[in-house]
């Protein structure tokens, strides 16, 4: 077999195989009577990986056997792929950090007695990567609670300079009877199912990234099974 | 796929010879003998029924045998040979479709009117195969489409989609928009729910209390003892002065600091009580 | 941008998203002030193809966008790398598929009356998962049967660009057109038939006429007609 159709075969299986082939993968593409000798696969292998120069993609070798990755360089662009519109905050994240805006300083025991449910740690955790929320000190009872402040990067998003900026409900009820239609989008959420939806949405704020280049590699062959 | 079914290679080559097909059931008696041109194994005629696609394509299946075109059928012929097959499917039990006795019928009232005597007049499009054959076509040109869809190349079977690892994942997610009206709809809900709702209770006073209480708190973070009167600022006034005040007290009354003094009249220290 | 740097972005997302992404993917992986134009992006997809001449890969262009695919002389190798038999597809489903493709959109009961045969509801359903299909709407009639067409995914799935590149559907002859005495001539194609069986096509309208393969195709592909 002349090295040019052995660089295409093995350079086809690894695009195609969406997961590392090392040396005895590559063998199992031949038929036992035309496999290429193991030399001539690395020197193969090499001839691929100097043929990606200046591509945006490089041939790897890592500890499962050799795989095409998307050079790191390229990342900034290439991940945008995955970037995804910001989703909206769920209700109950809204209601916290309400909660903790207009009580604070507040544990999260208060916050879920007004609210009378749970407070998920996912929201207390995006409110504190989001710089909105931070601890100003703990609550002297058993369990130490952690009590809640805004900071000044909360007040910079509201554009507002201090707390006392921070309007009131009677401005509230200006707001709505100025513009009532304003309120009915941000009411979507059903009344009945508010808390699930709101527990749901949280659960979709928790879903790591890495999961979903696996998922896309399924799609790579749909057709494998279950004969129609 | 193959479109033609196994019996195509042993009967081919022989032309349709109708006095060697006594066929049983057509006669009312019992099968002895399969008809020559028409020899299946028996165990392989339920593959070759799986094999056809209806009554259409059993049909079209007896045309091309005879190697004629579907335009010049011999109507007679073909309703002989498809009812030899469907008598041979029923006399090996098999459950036909109702579509090929619909087929049946249809062959039979066609193979009837051509028997009529013919007129002069006759238009070509009262030709009574018409229909038949316009059917016949119509299902064979898809028939052949499916194969040619089937030839296609395919993802999966003839090609595949290339990937690569993607580089390591360092993009953070957007974060989503608030207002302000979202937030205070979501105060004023949580109130509702809390029927602690009450317009008053969330006031201008109340909040730069609340806001001095975090202000208070962050100036004893760490620290052990903090004098009292260096949370004061002067410059800020009379409002400045009893807002520390009230933030001071509001935070003794929910236990969040304690006030120390060692001795009368000297001077107080305001302590976190978590510190 | 430099058009290498172009070219390595559009390699690096076609490889990393493993499925096809059109122009206007590739503009949203840059920042607003920083997207190329589209000639650009044209011109280095166009650079892009090129690259791959000799390689065990192509830039193919498919309905949804442009991807990277093995090359199809490869398969043989590459098919070994999974147990399984790639899929075989019943008469059943390509019969039912092909009337999708060529008469959408379609009722279940015209494919009835064309095949001569009952369709399973297993294969509309099958062919719904796959999402080769898709209901467009319904037909004004006692039951509002429902009209289906194709998808871009059957397109990119059968490595087609658009309705336009499926085989040229064969030709229907009138029988009075035939002259028994002259019926040697029956390969002549008749334009008045194919012009009226065009018209038939697009009875159900809704279609772009520029997305079926149209007659004049089979000036290009004269092999594809029907042997009778």
């Amino acid at each position: 077999m002349d090295i040019t159709r052995l660089k295409n075969i093995i350079e086809g299986a690894l695009l195609a195989a969406a997961r590392p082939l090392d040396i005895s993968h590559i063998e199992q593409l031949f038929e036992e009577d035309a496999c290429p000798s193991r030399d001539d696969i690395r020197a193969a292998l090499e001839e691929v990986a100097v043929d990606c120069a200046g591509r945006g993609f490089e041939l790897k070798k890592v500890s499962s056997g050799y795989r095409f990755q998307v050079r790191q360089e390229l990342s900034q662009w290439v991940n945008r792929l995955w970037e995804e519109k910001p989703q909206k905050y769920s209700r109950a994240m809204l209601e916290t950090l309400a909660l903790i805006a207009y009580r604070q300083p507040i544990t999260r025991g208060d916050i879920e007695e007004i609210r009378g449910v749970s407070v998920s740690s996912q929201i207390i955790k995006t409110l504190h990567e989001r710089e909105w929320i931070r601890v100003v000190g703990h609550r002297d009872v058993p369990g130490r609670p952690s009590l809640y402040a805004t900071t000044k990067q909360f007040l910079d998003y509201f554009n507002l300079a201090s707390l006392e900026e921070l309007p009131t409900l009677g401005e509230l009820r200006d707001l709505e009877d100025i513009d009532p239609e304003l309120s009915l989008d941000i009411d979507q959420p059903q009344q009945g199912t508010e808390e699930q939806a709101a527990e749901a949405d949280m659960d979709e704020d928790q879903i790591d990234h890495s999961e979903l280049p696996t998922q896309q590699q399924q799609e790579h062959n749909p057709d494998r099974h279950n004969d129609v | 796929m193959t479109d033609t079914p196994v019996i195509d290679n042993e009967s081919h080559p022989q032309p349709p010879s109708q006095e060697e097909m006594p066929f049983a059931m057509i006669y009312g008696e019992a099968v002895t003998e399969l008809p020559k041109d028409l020899y299946i194994p028996p165990e392989a005629l339920e593959v070759i029924l799986e094999a056809f696609e209806g009554p259409l394509d059993l049909l079209l299946y007896l045309i091309k045998r005879q190697n004629i075109d579907i335009l010049e059928i011999n109507v007679a012929e073909i309703t002989r040979q498809y009812m030899a097959y469907i008598e041979l499917m029923e006399a090996m039990h098999f459950e036909l479709a109702a579509e090929y006795l619909l087929m049946a019928a249809m062959l039979a009232e066609i193979k009837s009117r051509m028997l009529l005597p013919r007129q002069e007049e006759i238009e070509d499009e009262d030709d009574p195969r018409a229909e038949l054959i316009r059917r016949l076509q119509e299902y064979e040109r898809f028939k052949q489409a499916a194969e040619d869809i089937d030839d296609l190349p395919r993802v999966g079977r003839d090609t595949f989609i290339a990937s690569a690892k993607e580089p390591d994942r360092n993009c953070e997610r957007p974060h989503p928009d608030v207002s302000m009206q979202e937030l205070l709809l979501a105060l004023s809900e949580v109130m509702h729910r809390a029927e602690m709702f009450e317009s008053h209770q969330v006031q201008r006073e109340l909040l730069s209390t609340r806001e001095r209480m975090t202000e208070v708190l962050e100036r004893l973070k760490g620290q052990q003892f903090v004098p009292f009167v260096s949370l004061f600022t002067a410059h800020e006034g009379k409002v400045g002065v009893v807002t520390t005040f009230l933030a001071v007290m509001e935070l003794i009354k929910e236990s969040l600091v304690e006030i120390v003094q060692s001795e009368m009249f000297g001077p107080i220290h305001v302590k976190a009580r978590s510190a």
